[in-house]
């Protein structure tokens, strides 16, 4: 069938909504019904998840054994072009080109390459564009997962159930569109579409300070909305003709010849009548070739942020001097006017420094805040305290990542130059994070914000890892990058298992706070068991995924900044100190009280246990679960990246 | 006074005619008579239309059409008129428009 | 001054005492009168102008069915010995001078616009009925344009009209009279 | 697929994975068990929870992890075995093979048939280096440049057996299972249904919970296999991790009874502790990765250390030293002459040979053919990011900042100064978990990475190992002088013990360093089974004050621990007399070359006394004398079978480890004479893989040298000084000629000081963990008070201006609007009057407004043709 790929992405972001639909035409008083009608909404996600990853898996990346076999035996000369041609298999850019390519020459396209794309609002030249590479599959599988298991856990949600689960439903379908979307604008309404079912859970959901903490979420992110809205809308201000239908001129130059005969066959003249119709029609295909063309496409836009970067830097071979080149060459006049036009253009000020600086931060603070980054931040702990348990898993676990994933898939590759000079400040950034977040968590009392607390610590990490820019070396810095989208993943698992074990106490004991409760192994030693694996990994204990993405962030820095990585080192004190006083406070010693505390139920386990187990799969076998296939397109990022700035 | 017909001559007729019904409509105050009126005034337009039919020959079907259709139309206005007054006369047992105030502000 | 003209003269002048006829009597049954010589004339001056389908139209339809329509209106509606619905002087007087004031700018601009342009005579082409009934009917002869489809518009119109007129029309049971 | 034929190192991995396996499976049964128990009353879910042991937590885990690390033990055994016997027959083939390559090279052979034969011998090097290692990728990166080989940057996972790792695996898997079956028979109380606790204070009297046999067995599998893993290990990666998991399989089973506070007090500061030593590690592992681009051992040291000959066998001058640059010289132009340097690449500089210079040349990572003079010039090209064949190099002070942090971490782990505070706390877990982990095993494992990281370690950071040794040795002794407890006794002689090995490793003594830590590790063990027995024995008493007598009740457990004692104090023909008199020896070398430092021998040598008084002190308070608690007394007993078993084998072990295996031809061979303290078998084994560094360094060589000359006079004087510990001792403990109370009375202050342990506890808390809670507090407040502030604030500015805005709304543009409503409603009630709902007056209306629209038209027309 054509575009199998299109069917399952669409399939894999809309199911949620359809069963969301669904929900209307249960009577009411069947709650049990509608929560096993969606549940079975978000199982079915995951599965079509699965089956678009596996068939990712395989069918993009078949090379990645190849690569293995020749990595094991030192004769094998040729694992240079396999990672290359690796890299290139997993790079959307690379497969958006074969796919034109594949068109010019009127072949199928094929079903298999997680590209595709269909106009949608032709006047505004959006489309309805999806893709998925390692990056954004890495994290679309953690959604449905993640989505799956809070569906287990809101079971216990009484109030409105309808209401909920259709909110929750759409939430889901935000969630996977902004990872899968690859047009900006529809990139920004998934990422709208996400938000005001958030605010809706945690409003109406909440705890008893509900409506302040939505309404802060909510103007929070909506702040950063705005930033990212006007950095959208002057980008899709921004002229791309050189960059689209390929940048061969003198293909184009006979068929402006040809325009303009027309125009002057159809002029009249004596003896004959003027045509205006044809007239018309005739210059309007002459002023086609030096309109503006707008887009809203990403990939098209870091194209023209790339060439940006290499004229400003007056790097070798960028398009400028081409053009400059192929103009002193050229004969044909109208091959000139076109490469005239072309220069006027690449030398107007339109992606210049200043520019590509206001598209970077506008963008940046946009994502930081959802990330977020001090001091941004403040919305993240009243927002996990005030929302119910599996909202709070959903915020930790995926809405933080949309910040890390818009940095990495529009802000870097966009305003490479800018995100290059602006580094430093980025990595300072991830510092603070770091370290202030461990410190303020170390102070709280509430069990909710301390969690949130060490969430704003671990996305240091991914800011970062994401930071280490390096002048001279790519090897750390792919190392920042993977470590990065590691943390993500495995903050996803950690903190979504540590919000669930909140709740799970809250369910019981109804307070959070940390100096009342003691004394929970002795009747939970399930709860207790697994809520330490948890913690454990997010203290970064190595065999369990914190440590994973953690140490490779470390690794990365000391080549960027010695002083950043001393103190990320030392972070890892003030981790230990308030993930082992909240053990303490909240398992050790005894309280009578809470003597008869029941262990976890049976769909607790259900809901903990995968969560446990991710956290050791991923902890031991990184390679296996998740850099085997993630680590082309992150390292292949980074090449890119790198390229436009390394030795000049 | 040339031998022939003028237009002039034909639309002032067509304007007395209208000129008649409308002062026709404004001081009668039976239903009927009101009705009349109207079709005094329909047939000052229908005058003025031939008129210019036969004056101008690039109207010659045209204005005919079109006075036929006035014609039938004030049939058509006629018959449902009456039906209007039959129910007026029903409603207020009398054709006296006066009684109809309803509009009054 | 030919025949023709004196004709035309004469019509139009019957014709405009009976329209003013119509406007001054009080009685209805004189009004209907003269609303036929009105309408008699006004065929007249058809005739004279060359256009015998309009003239034997207006006096088949006008005449013939509109008209007594009209009477039967009156007839079925007339109560006893005629009531008196005189309307005052004062409104007379009012609706006159209006009248007159209205027929003033209309003549002043008939007459102000000067010598229109009219084809002499007898260089027109006479338009015969048939041509006419072939424009109704679709067919484009020449120059003519057809207008077959505001015929069928007029004429759908006109059955509905009578639909309605005899559903308006019709006697109605009334809650009052049966008490 | 595991060919121990000629992968005999597999042995030693699969005896890693086998206590990994009983933790998984003991994991995994406890975790069911534990969730079966709220379902208890279904069926399907009781058959379960029975077959699981029930209420009653079952026997079986501790089978099965005594059974794996006794499995362990005897592959390890099997390991060694095939080790020694291999070993000088493998190093002698290597030898020739490399031989017979150079051999080769220079032959006059046709090409291909050199090639060939060339490649064979490489192979079989290959095949002879694979045997006892190997790795394979835990993260690979496929980023960097073309040329380089590695593809790709990789973290690998590996394991190198060498005599060092081989005996440690031995040491190691033997104490382990040994305290596994001591803690069958100590641990026996967790086996009840219900435990009652004596140290925690319910409403109702103690507090009585669930036992936890199981779990406690669990745990020390994770240890074992931990542990394994840290000795395994081919990396500082590998190392770094298992180095965690020991720190957390001690910090859960400090916190065994985490009912307590103060256990669970300890197991936080214990792991806190170490996470502050394990920042450091990190900041080293960060410069070595940074700089020389892997983790492992070989290949570091390979890098920082020149090799011994160039490719024609000519020895270089800085054979086994580190290569110091410096980039500035003022003849630069004339040393090149040629101008050559101007051609270099960005990123290529030239260095220049200079003693005291601030750049460490990085050998390449494979150094190709090389000569001589090509390297010992003056001058030589680096880049400053090397490829694999390249020339590097890296600021000196990084590689002391390395490795001050590598033994940062070492400080955290071996509890040195002055992070020695965790240990001591530590014995609030269960004895066995004292002598396994925090005696024998995982305490040493600084040590052994110290000797493990030894060639990357400049001069100047083996100083501070050196004085870091002797600080802590001396102040532990001092304090362990005085405490009154049992274990912390023993816990302080641990510190006091590590801090010797340390200082050995420090001041050169590679080999004596961890020799002590080999032997310490059993009579360490021996003595903290020991005082388990005895406190078994004692229904929990701690305080050796409340005993004493105990000798006629608790016979074996008295005698073995005498032999601890002995063996700790270094009395001849003791284990710890060879150990000891070795590393006093190295400090009296080090001593005698520099002589400004000699206070590194004379610390070590005064404490050498203090140890030997207070280890008969304790043994004396314990045993010996009168009775001094009637109750503990009465109800004293000997342990059973499964406890002293493993007293009388640690006891043997303690005596006999150093005198000389029965696997080694040497034993036999008749080349160590009983009781000579140069004449270890164990000290030899551990000669083997002694690092090249400390034979090709010049300083370390000398050290070595002297050490040999000095090693009797240094032998001499300890004992001297242990004759005068046990004389002190015996006068106050035994015949009580001296009255120990009289003595804290007449130095009050020095009794206090040496008591509150220095007051390092006190200082910490004022100086880093009162501080970094203040800061935590402002951080807290800088959101609450100062960001929630500045948004609330924004937001009720908002409101405040919205308010205004809604007045101006209403006042203002609502009044405007109403204002032309009601104008309009007068007009429009004014204009009812037209209304009269009279049909005639409407038409009247109407033709009057056609005429005036007609009038106004009409003027406009003519007024506009008009003009």
């Amino acid at each position: 069938m054509q575009e199998t790929d299109l069917l399952l992405m669409s399939l894999i972001i809309f199911v949620p909504t359809f069963f969301a639909v669904g929900l209307i035409f249960f009577p009411r008083g069947k709650e049990e019904a509608m929560r096993w009608w969606a549940l079975a909404g978000t199982a079915l996600t995951l599965g079509l998840t699965l089956c678009a990853f596996i068939d990712f898996k395989a069918k993009t990346l078949d090379k990645v054994g190849a690569l293995y076999a020749s990595q094991a035996n030192p004769a094998e000369k040729n694992w240079e072009n396999t990672v290359k041609e690796n890299r290139a298999r997993t790079s959307l850019a690379y497969r958006v080109e074969e796919i034109n390519k594949r068109a010019g020459v009127a072949e199928p396209q094929p079903a298999d390459d997680y590209v595709s794309r269909h106009p949608w609002i032709e006047p505004f030249h959006i489309e309805y564009y999806l893709g998925a590479d390692g990056i954004s599959m890495a994290l679309v599988v953690m959604t449905a997962g993640l989505s799956f298991l809070a569906m287990i856990a809101s079971w216990n949600i009484e109030k409105m159930v309808r209401g909920y689960l259709m909110l929750f439903l759409l939430l889901e379908t935000g969630m996977l569109g902004t990872f899968f979307a690859l047009d900006f604008f529809l990139f920004f309404i998934f990422w709208e579409v996400m938000l005001l079912p958030m605010y809706f859970l945690i409003g109406v959901w909440g705890g008893p300070r509900r409506e302040y903490a939505a309404i802060k979420f909510f103007l929070y992110t909506l702040l950063g909305s705005a930033f990212i809205l006007i950095a959208l809308l002057a980008l899709y201000f921004t002229d791309v003709r050189d960059f689209v239908g390929g940048p061969e001129l003198a293909a184009q130059a006979p068929k402006l010849k040809e325009a303009r005969a027309e125009v002057a066959r159809n002029q009249g003249g004596p003896g004959r009548g003027t045509n205006y119709v044809a007239l018309q029609a005739a210059q309007n295909q002459v002023n086609s070739f030096f309109a503006p063309i707008h887009s809203f496409d990403l990939l098209l836009l870091a194209k023209v942020g790339h060439e940006a970067a290499l004229i400003i830097d007056q790097r070798p071979g960028n398009m400028l001097e081409q053009t400059n080149k192929q103009l002193a060459e050229a004969k044909d006049p109208e091959l000139k006017e076109l490469l005239e036009a072309r220069k006027k253009r690449l030398e107007q000020p339109l992606f210049t420094r200043g520019f590509q600086y206001t598209m970077f931060l506008l963008l940046f603070i946009g994502f930081a805040i959802k990330l977020p980054m001090v001091p941004f931040h403040t919305w993240l702990p009243d927002a996990h305290v005030e929302a119910p348990t599996p909202i709070s898993m959903i915020l930790a676990g995926v809405l933080l990542k949309l910040g890390g994933y818009g940095i990495l898939r529009i802000a870097y590759p966009i305003c490479p130059w800018a995100a290059k000079d602006l580094a430093w400040y980025i990595a300072l950034f991830g510092v603070i994070n770091l370290v202030y977040g461990a410190f303020a968590a170390m102070a709280q009392t509430d069990f909710k914000k301390l969690v949130a607390y060490s969430s704003v610590s671990h996305m240091g990490y991914v800011i970062l890892g994401i930071a280490v820019w390096p002048a001279s070396n790519n090897e750390f810095w792919a190392w920042g990058m993977n470590g990065a989208m590691f943390q993500m993943l495995a903050h996803g698992v950690s903190s979504a298992g540590m919000f669930f074990m909140v709740g799970v106490i809250y369910d019981r004991a109804h307070h959070r706070n940390l100096d009342n409760f003691r004394g929970l192994y002795e009747p939970m030693p399930v709860y207790g068991g697994m809520a330490a694996i948890i913690f454990f990994a997010a203290l970064g204990l190595p065999g369990l995924c914190g440590f994973v993405g953690e140490f490779m962030v470390v690794l990365a820095t000391w080549n960027f900044s010695q002083a950043f990585a001393v103190l990320a080192a030392l972070t890892v004190v003030l981790t230990a100190g308030y993930v082992l006083w909240t053990i303490q406070r909240v398992f050790m010693g005894t309280n009578p009280a809470y003597k008869n505390f029941q262990d976890m139920n049976l769909r607790e386990i259900a809901c903990a246990v995968p969560l446990v187990v991710f956290c050791v799969l991923l902890g031991v076998m990184p390679m296996y679960f998740v850099f085997s296939w993630m680590e082309p397109s992150v390292t292949g990022l980074v090449d890119t990246l790198f390229q436009l700035t390394s030795v000049k | 006074m040339s031998g022939q017909i003028e237009l002039t001559h034909c639309l002032l007729l067509g304007a007395l005619l209208f000129v008649c019904g409308a002062v026709c409509m404004a001081t009668k105050r039976n239903a009927i008579g009101v009705l009349m009126g109207v079709e005094l005034v329909l047939n000052g337009a229908t005058v003025n239309l031939v008129a210019f039919a036969h004056f101008n020959p690039a109207f010659a079907v045209e204005g005919q059409v079109f006075a036929l259709f006035v014609i039938v139309m004030a049939a058509a206005e006629a018959a449902i008129a009456l039906a209007i007054v039959l129910n007026f006369y029903n409603n207020h047992m009398t054709v006296d428009v006066d009684t109809a105030e309803e509009l009054k502000g | 001054m030919t025949l023709q003209t004196f004709l035309f003269y004469v019509t139009a002048l019957l014709t405009g005492v009976s329209a003013l006829g119509v406007v001054v009597t009080q009685n209805i049954v004189r009004a209907a009168t003269w609303l036929l010589f009105t309408l008699a004339g006004v065929a007249g001056i058809f005739f004279l102008l060359r256009e015998e389908f309009v003239g034997a139209t207006q006096l088949l339809v006008y005449v013939g069915g509109t008209l007594v329509l009209v009477v039967f209106g009156v007839m079925l509606t007339a109560q006893g010995p005629f009531i008196n619905m005189k309307t005052s002087a004062a409104e007379w007087a009012i609706s006159t001078a209006v009248g007159l004031l209205l027929y003033t700018v209309l003549a002043l601009s008939v007459l102000a616009s000067g010598p229109l342009a009219t084809a002499p005579e007898g260089t027109g082409e006479i338009t015969s009925a048939s041509q006419l009934g072939l424009s109704l009917l679709g067919v484009k002869t020449g120059s003519i344009n057809s207008y077959l489809l505001p015929f069928e518009i007029v004429s759908v119109h006109l059955l509905v009209v009578l639909i309605g007129a005899a559903y308006l029309a019709r006697a109605k049971r009334r809650r009052g009279a049966a008490s | 697929m595991l060919d121990f034929e000629n992968r005999p190192g597999f042995l030693f991995v699969i005896a890693t994975l086998l206590p990994l396996a009983s933790f998984v499976l003991l994991l995994l049964a406890g975790g069911l068990r534990n969730a079966l128990r709220s379902c208890r009353e279904e069926s399907l879910g009781h058959n379960l929870y029975t077959m699981l042991g029930g209420d009653i937590p079952p026997r079986w885990p501790a089978y099965i992890a005594t059974g794996a690390i006794a499995l362990a033990f005897v592959l390890c055994l099997a390991g060694f075995i095939t080790y020694t016997t291999e070993h000088a027959a493998n190093e002698a083939r290597h030898e020739e093979l490399h031989e017979k390559i150079h051999e080769l090279q220079h032959a006059r052979l046709p090409a291909a048939e050199r090639q060939k034969e060339i490649r064979a011998a490489n192979e079989e090097i290959h095949r002879l280096e694979a045997r006892w290692e190997g790795d394979i990728d835990w993260i690979r990166l496929f980023v960097g440049s073309a040329s380089d080989q590695d593809r790709g940057t990789a973290l690998k996972v590996g394991f190198r057996i060498d005599s060092l790792s081989a005996v440690m695996f031995v040491m190691v898997t033997l104490i382990a299972s040994l305290i596994h079956l001591f803690s069958i028979g100590y641990m026996a109380d967790e086996g009840q249904k219900m435990v009652e606790d004596h140290q925690v204070h319910g409403e109702q009297g103690h507090l009585h919970r669930r036992g936890r046999f199981g779990r406690f067995f669990m745990y020390l599998s994770l240890f074992c296999f931990s542990m394994l893993n840290l000795v395994l290990a081919d990396n500082l990666f590998q190392i770094f991790v298992s180095w965690e998991l020991v720190g957390i399989c001690s910090y859960l089973l400090i916190g065994f009874y985490y009912e307590r506070q103060s256990a669970s007090n300890a197991s936080n500061k214990a792991f806190i502790t170490n996470r502050i030593g394990d920042a450091g590690f990190i900041i080293g592992l960060l410069i070595v990765w940074t700089f020389i681009g892997t983790f492992n051992f070989q290949s570091i040291f390979r890098q920082v250390r020149a090799p011994v000959e160039d490719a024609h066998e000519e020895p270089l001058k800085f054979a086994g030293d580190f290569v110091r640059l410096d980039p500035v010289n003022p003849n630069a132009a004339e040393v090149r002459g040629d101008g050559e340097h101007d051609a270099l690449a960005p990123g290529e500089r030239t260095l220049y040979f200079d003693k005291k210079g601030s750049e460490v040349l990085l050998w390449p990572r494979v150094l190709g053919h090389f000569h001589k003079e090509e390297v010992e010039g003056a001058s030589i090209d680096v880049k400053k990011s090397p490829e694999k064949g390249d020339f590097g190099s890296m600021p000196y002070w990084m590689l002391v900042v390395a490795g001050l942090g590598i033994f940062l971490g070492c400080v955290g782990k071996s509890a040195q100064f002055p992070l020695q505070v965790w240990l001591p706390d530590a014995m609030e877990g269960p004895t066995p978990v004292s002598a396994l982990i925090h005696a024998a095993t995982m305490v040493a494992a600084g040590v052994y990475l110290v000797g493990r990281c030894y060639p990357l370690f400049t001069p100047e950071v083996r100083l501070v190992i050196a004085y870091t040794g002797a600080i802590t040795l001396f102040v532990a002794a001092t304090i362990a002088i005085v405490m009154r407890d049992i274990k912390k006794v023993l816990a302080y002689s641990t510190v006091s013990q590590l801090g010797y090995m340390m200082l050995a490793l420090g001041v050169g003594g590679w080999v004596a360093g961890l020799f002590h830590l080999v032997t310490h590790a059993f009579f360490k063990a021996l003595l903290f089974l020991g005082s388990g027995s005895v406190i078994h024995g004692c229904h929990h008493e701690q305080d050796m004050m409340k005993m004493g007598g105990l000798y006629p009740k608790m016979k074996i457990t008295a005698l073995t621990m005498l032999m601890g004692v002995l063996a700790i104090s270094g009395v001849p023909g003791f284990s710890g007399w060879y150990s000891k008199d070795a590393v006093l020896a190295s400090c009296l070398g080090f001593g005698v070359s520099h002589p400004e430092h000699m206070l590194l021998f004379l610390l070590p040598l005064v404490t050498a006394g203090i140890t030997t008084f207070y280890m008969f002190r304790m043994w004396f308070l314990t045993f010996a004398g009168k009775p001094k608690d009637d109750h503990v007394h009465e109800h004293a007993h000997e342990s059973p079978w499964v406890m002293t078993v493993p007293l009388i084998v640690l006891g043997f072990f303690s005596v006999t480890v150093a005198w000389g295996s029965p696997f080694s031809k040497e034993f036999y061979s008749g080349h160590f004479p009983f009781l000579n303290a140069e004449s270890s078998a164990l000290e030899h084994q551990i000669h083997h893989s002694q690092p090249e560094a400390v034979t090709q360094e010049f300083g370390l060589k000398q050290v070595d040298e002297k050490a040999k000359e000095v090693h009797g006079l240094a032998g001499n004087l300890a004992l001297a000084m242990v004759v005068l510990g046990l004389t002190f001792a015996a006068l106050l403990y035994y015949y009580q000629v001296l009255d120990p109370e009289e003595a804290k009375q007449q130095f009050p202050r020095v009794h206090a000081f040496l008591e509150s342990k220095w007051y390092f506890d006190e200082v910490y808390s004022a100086l880093l963990v009162r501080p970094a809670m203040v800061v935590a507090h402002w951080c807290k407040a800088v959101d609450g008070r100062g960001i929630d502030t500045v948004v609330d604030g924004s937001a009720s500015t908002v409101v405040k201006v919205s308010r205004w805005d809604g007045l101006f709304d209403n006042r203002v543009i609502d009044g405007a609007v109403n204002l032309v409503a009601d104008v309009c409603y007068g007009i429009g009630a004014r204009l009812r009057g037209l209304q009269t709902g009279y049909l005639r007056s409407y038409v009247l209306f109407l033709v009057l407004a056609a005429v005036a629209i007609f009038a106004l038209l009409s003027y406009y027309v003519a007024s506009a043709t008009a003009g």
